[in-house]
């Protein structure tokens, strides 16, 4: 099953890159852009679903700073 | 292969009508799709030298170090104790045009493979760079990007890139020169060759997988002008994967240290077509491949799509029947996939078999030989080819007070740091000399004496004379090597040039190859090897003609390793000058809006020779304390790069430097003139004082100052100049670092 | 005395930190793929990008049978130094409070730092002189020090921070200007400088050595 | 308006990233797991997100090398 797994800084966790995107907008005519966070999209065919909390509690994400979520390909939406 | 009906499949692959008829007549036939798609790359520039080979055979390849030139994969020199250092130069401009960050990091990946593919452990990187003026965003955007590139693959791979050099000009503004070398140690024995030899031999292909990557990649990319459709090329991006390579390495060597091998070959531009048909040739045999053996990436790969792939990070080598097991084992280990894809046949013939099937038959002579070479009609230009750069100098013309602290800001000259600091240039514990404490990177060898190298080539002043200014930048690089001590061994370039069908160009590239061999000539330096990157011109007319010189060098004792900063209050400062300088072709020239001239002075060579030998023996005998080249800027800059390098001021009488015309010439040539030949020294008077130029040779050394205070003051007829060190540093430290800080990179 | 050097696929500065460690006492590469220890007393998990830095620094190389043996040897109190690298590693590991995000400039960086000397009763700094600043290069990507509030506040109060950066020093952003931290037993240390690359006037700084002989020394007493 | 931007490499493209993890998962047990690709997440608080497209073009993605995919969160599956 074709699967995603959203991680993202833990909310409140320096996030350099965020804030270097954020500064960086303004200066290429993007303005209205706040909260920016930058964080790491895995995508994988795995044949039990049930596994992947384990994999990113263990591989993927660090619990420390990171929060995931997890989202069959299929909900998620198409580009606008 | 899909090209617009219109035109024939030859021409679209970048071969002309005549040289199709020239493959149909070698074949006896037409050939198949995937024969032509072979010719197309062999028949390429970057890979038949087709509008160079003929200028290359005048280089000297001959000298006392030398023990591998031209037409392996690198070139490589004795150091002494039974090491070997191999060594190469190659461009990846094209790719870097079109994709920075990746483009830079296979061309690093690619250097290092041609090293390792001779037997030698790469232990250093420099670079080579050339964009358009840093306010153009564009220019920024390349810099910012190549740099990380560079940084990515050399840092993660753990060879350290110790040196390099950047240059910005309006007419790299189109065309981005990305130039990479690399320097390898083997032990003599262990040094390699690429012929493949003894027909029933396997081939094996190792590391990454094979998939669409750069198909009629670099290749056709080096062999046409980028034109606007570039964004048709991007699909084909190679990405670096310095992580599978460093595994390539540690395999490589391994299989190497333990004999498994007969011959080994890297993978480069033309993938397993131009990799096979030179390893065939030059053992003088043919080969089988089976292409339906060759590990995908991509499923349903056309034949022709595996034989041109330029997939990265993949090696060829041929082993006897009885050592395969053994090769494959050692492959397990480093987690490398390894596939026995052919044999070593006497047919002389390179076929391609699909599942049983010949898809493809073809003599290795007419492959790697048979390429037409092409003359030259080389044509002085009448009118001037480039345009005189915009003035940017805030200061008048005359007032040298404030041009001094802004040349140091000017973007040829600024500290590198913002760059080098991205480098990681002391992994392997070789490092003597960092970025900034010498004018040449210094690298222990086992036995305690060390390696100096040296990377240069000022397109301005090759564009404005291409003999003279090559012959200066092949000069540059021996004078950096003699602030270290070090004597040249062996020499490597990279000719980055516009179109060779036009008759400029080719006066261009003829004369700069003409001053390259004198120059050697005149050291008694071989050229081990190299490379050639023609056609640099889309958009805005051909780049400076740019031959990229690489110089190695040996000193005899690492803890002797001269240093450019001075380093002591009361030490005597003295200028070694076998030339004057001038100031047409200078940086300060171009800062003022100047156009080129027509012609740089003519030098005396010997004198050049005398004052390179002197400066060495004063640094290998303990003389000196510092030792440091004038080049862009003038005597003023080099005196404060002096001053700044080790955080000391100094007093300087510039009568006193004299030089051996004996008119006085104005302040602004005095201060600022560049040309080759100067140099800054500096270290206790009596010493520095018994200094004296050997008889014969038409060369000055006057001791005109003392190091100390935290000023640099400058006397002249007209009085005194003095700028504290804090006045200087501060626009040194930002006119490179400002152009970095405003752009934003996510980790590519 | 004997040292094992851990070599991951893809790290760079293990022959550099078994020089080091031999100008000290002897030393030993150990691959990835054993379990054996091969009775190192100690173990130093040097720098480089084991598995290309990918996904998260240090994230794969944790799981390797190797390490399997070096937790072990840790929870037993052997002394374990991480460097760089070895320190993301750690983290990752759980040996070492906290972990090491991206520097705050994006990018990669190698320069020489000075280091503050916070303590010198440890198994890695007891041959340092209080207060002492040392001089080693550092070259890192990642090497920003982070943990949140509360175990920041534990690390500091027990003690654990061995290194600081030295005012100004600071080029990475971390967290209290942390270069390098113990667990809270004191015999797993990790920092992101490179002592390994300061042990010899030829190359640079011998500052670093300091570290390792403190490792050994730290051990004769105990035997 | 809070989106998302998912990025990943484009089909076809070498993703080392990818193979490490795939190589990776079974050593941990983990079977059963194919076509791993690593990428890039990008959230952020955007008042006309008719921008995101050129932001993403300009310097979120790397065209050439990148393909990315533009979510609104509402549409996004909740955190298992
Ligand atoms: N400018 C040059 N000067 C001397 N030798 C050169 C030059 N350009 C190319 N060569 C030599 O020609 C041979 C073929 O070059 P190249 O095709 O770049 O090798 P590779 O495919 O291994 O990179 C090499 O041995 C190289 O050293
Ligand atoms: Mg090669």
């Amino acid at each position: 099953m074709k699967m995603r797994v959203l991680i993202r800084p833990k909310a409140g966790i320096l996030d350099p890159q965020g804030q270097a995107v954020e500064r960086a907008l303004p200066a290429l005519g993007f303005d209205g852009v706040s909260q920016v966070h930058v964080g790491r999209l895995v995508e994988l065919d795995v044949a039990d679903p049930a596994q992947l909390p384990a994999m990113c509690d263990k591989l993927l994400a660090n619990p420390l700073i990171e929060d995931y979520e997890i989202v069959s390909v299929e909900q998620a939406a198409p580009a606008s | 292969m899909s090209e617009p009906a219109a035109i024939p499949a030859h021409r679209a692959l970048g071969l002309t009508d005549a040289e199709y008829d020239l493959i149909v007549e070698k074949m006896g036939r037409e050939p198949g799709p995937v024969e032509l798609s072979m010719f197309s790359l062999m028949w390429s520039e970057h890979c038949a030298y087709k509008h160079s080979k003929k200028l290359l055979g005048q280089l000297p390849t001959e000298g006392r170090y030398l023990l591998m030139g031209p037409g392996e994969n690198a070139g490589a020199v004795d150091v002494g104790d039974g090491l070997a250092v191999a060594f190469k130069v190659e461009s990846h401009n094209h790719p870097s045009a079109v994709e920075p960050f990746q483009g830079a990091a296979t061309g690093v990946g690619g250097i290092l493979r041609d090293i390792f593919a001779v037997g030698a452990r790469p232990i250093a990187v420099l670079d080579s760079l050339r964009f358009g003026e840093p306010d153009g965003t564009r220019s920024r955007y390349l810099l910012e990007h190549a740099v990380a590139g560079i940084g990515h693959y050399g840092n993660s791979i753990g060879v350290p890139t110790v040196g390099g050099e950047i240059y910005f000009e309006p007419a790299y503004e189109q065309n981005c020169l990305v130039n990479a070398m690399a320097l390898g140690v083997a032990p003599h024995d262990r040094l390699t060759r690429a012929a493949a030899t003894g027909p029933g031999n396997v081939l094996i292909l190792f590391g990454a997988l094979t998939g669409r990557d750069g198909i009629g990649g670099a290749s056709v990319l080096a062999s046409a002008e980028l034109g606007e459709d570039d964004a048709a090329k991007r699909p084909t991006v190679q990405i670096g994967d310095p992580f599978a390579e460093k595994k390539l390495l540690e395999c490589s060597l391994e299989l190497l240290d333990r004999e498994l091998l007969v011959s080994l070959q890297d993978l480069g531009a033309a993938g397993l077509t131009s990799s096979s048909s030179e390893m065939a040739s030059k053992g003088g045999l043919g080969l089988d491949i089976h292409v339906d053996r060759v590990p995908l990436r991509e499923p349903g790969m056309e034949p022709f799509e595996i034989m041109v792939s330029e997939s990265q990070e993949r090696m060829l080598c041929v082993v006897e029947p009885s050592k395969v097991d053994a090769v494959l084992a050692v492959c397990e280990k480093w987690e490398t996939t390894a596939t026995a894809i052919g044999e070593v046949t006497d047919s002389g013939h390179l076929r391609v078999i699909q599942n049983g099937a010949v898809v493809g038959d073809m003599p290795v002579i007419a492959l790697v030989d048979d390429c037409p070479l092409y003359d030259l009609d080389p044509v002085k230009p009448t009118e001037p080819i480039y345009p005189a750069p915009p003035r940017t100098l805030r200061a008048d013309d005359d007032d040298v007070q404030a041009i001094l602290p802004e040349l140091l800001g000017a973007p040829n000259i600024a500290s590198r740091r913002a760059v080098f600091e991205q480098y990681d240039w002391l992994v392997q514990s070789r490092t003597v000399r960092r970025p900034d404490e010498a004018d040449a990177a210094v690298l222990l060898l086992p036995d305690g004496a060390a390696i100096a190298v040296s990377i240069d080539g000022s397109g301005r002043r090759v564009a404005a004379d291409p003999y003279r200014g090559t012959v200066e930048a092949v000069f540059e690089c021996a004078a950096n090597l003699a602030c270290v001590g070090a004597e040249p061994l062996g020499l490597t370039n990279c000719l980055n040039f516009g179109n060779p069908e036009k008759p400029h160009v080719a006066w261009q590239l003829t004369e700069s190859v003409r001053g390259m061999a004198d120059a050697c000539r005149a050291l008694d330096t071989p050229v081990v090897g190299g490379n050639v990157s023609l056609y640099n011109e889309s958009g805005g007319g051909p780049i400076y003609p740019t031959p990229v010189v690489g110089l190695v060098g040996r000193l005899p004792d690492a803890s002797r390793a001269g240093r450019l900063g001075f380093a002591l209050a009361g030490d005597a400062i003295a200028v070694v000058r076998a030339a004057s300088p001038s100031l047409p072709g200078s940086e300060l020239a171009k800062l003022r809006g100047e156009a080129l001239p027509d012609g740089l002075p003519e030098r005396n060579v010997a004198a050049l020779r005398g004052a390179i030998e002197l400066v060495r023996d004063a640094v290998r005998n303990g003389i000196v304390r510092s030792a440091h080249d004038v080049a862009e800027g003038g005597l003023a800059v080099a005196l404060a790069e002096a001053a700044l390098a080790g955080g000391i001021g100094a007093k300087v009488d510039l009568a006193a430097v004299g030089g051996h015309k004996r008119e006085s010439k104005p302040l602004d040539v005095q201060l600022f003139g560049e040309g080759p030949g100067t140099f800054v020294l500096s270290g206790p008077r009596e010493l520095l004082s018994e200094l004296k130029a050997p008889d014969g040779v038409h060369l000055t050394v006057k001791v005109v100052g003392e190091v100390g205070g935290d000023a640099l003051e400058i006397e002249h007829e007209g009085g005194t100049l003095a700028w504290s060190l804090d006045s200087l540093r501060d626009p040194r430290e930002r006119g490179l670092a400002d152009a970095l800080d405003d752009t934003v990179r996510l980790d590519d | 005395m004997k040292f094992g050097v851990l070599r991951f696929p893809g790290t760079c500065d293990e022959v550099d930190a078994q020089l080091a460690c031999e100008r000290v006492a002897n030393a030993e590469i150990l691959w990835h793929g054993d379990r054996d220890l091969k009775g190192a007393d100690a173990i130093v998990i040097p720098g480089g990008f084991s598995y290309g830095d990918y996904l998260r620094v240090g994230a794969i190389a944790r799981f390797s049978p190797l390490m399997e043996s070096v937790i072990d040897f840790a929870k037993q109190g052997g002394p374990v130094l991480g460097i760089c690298n070895g320190f993301q590693i750690l983290c990752e590991a759980g040996l070492l409070p906290g972990t090491l995000l991206p520097n705050s400039t994006l990018r990669f960086v190698c320069r020489q730092v000075d280091l503050t000397v916070e303590r010198t009763d440890t198994v890695f700094t007891n041959a340092c002189e209080p207060g002492e600043t040392l001089s080693i290069p550092a070259k890192h990507t990642t090497g920003c020090w982070y943990a949140p509030k509360q175990l920041h506040e534990q690390v500091e109060a027990n003690g654990q921070v061995l290194l600081r950066y030295a005012p100004g020093q600071n080029f990475n952003g971390s967290l209290a200007d942390v270069a390098g931290v113990s667990n809270e037993a004191g015999n797993v240390f990790g920092l992101m400088p490179h002592p390994e690359h300061a042990v010899d006037p030829l190359t640079g700084s011998v500052d670093g050595l300091t570290l390792f002989a403190s490792i050994r020394d730290s051990l004769a007493a105990h035997v």
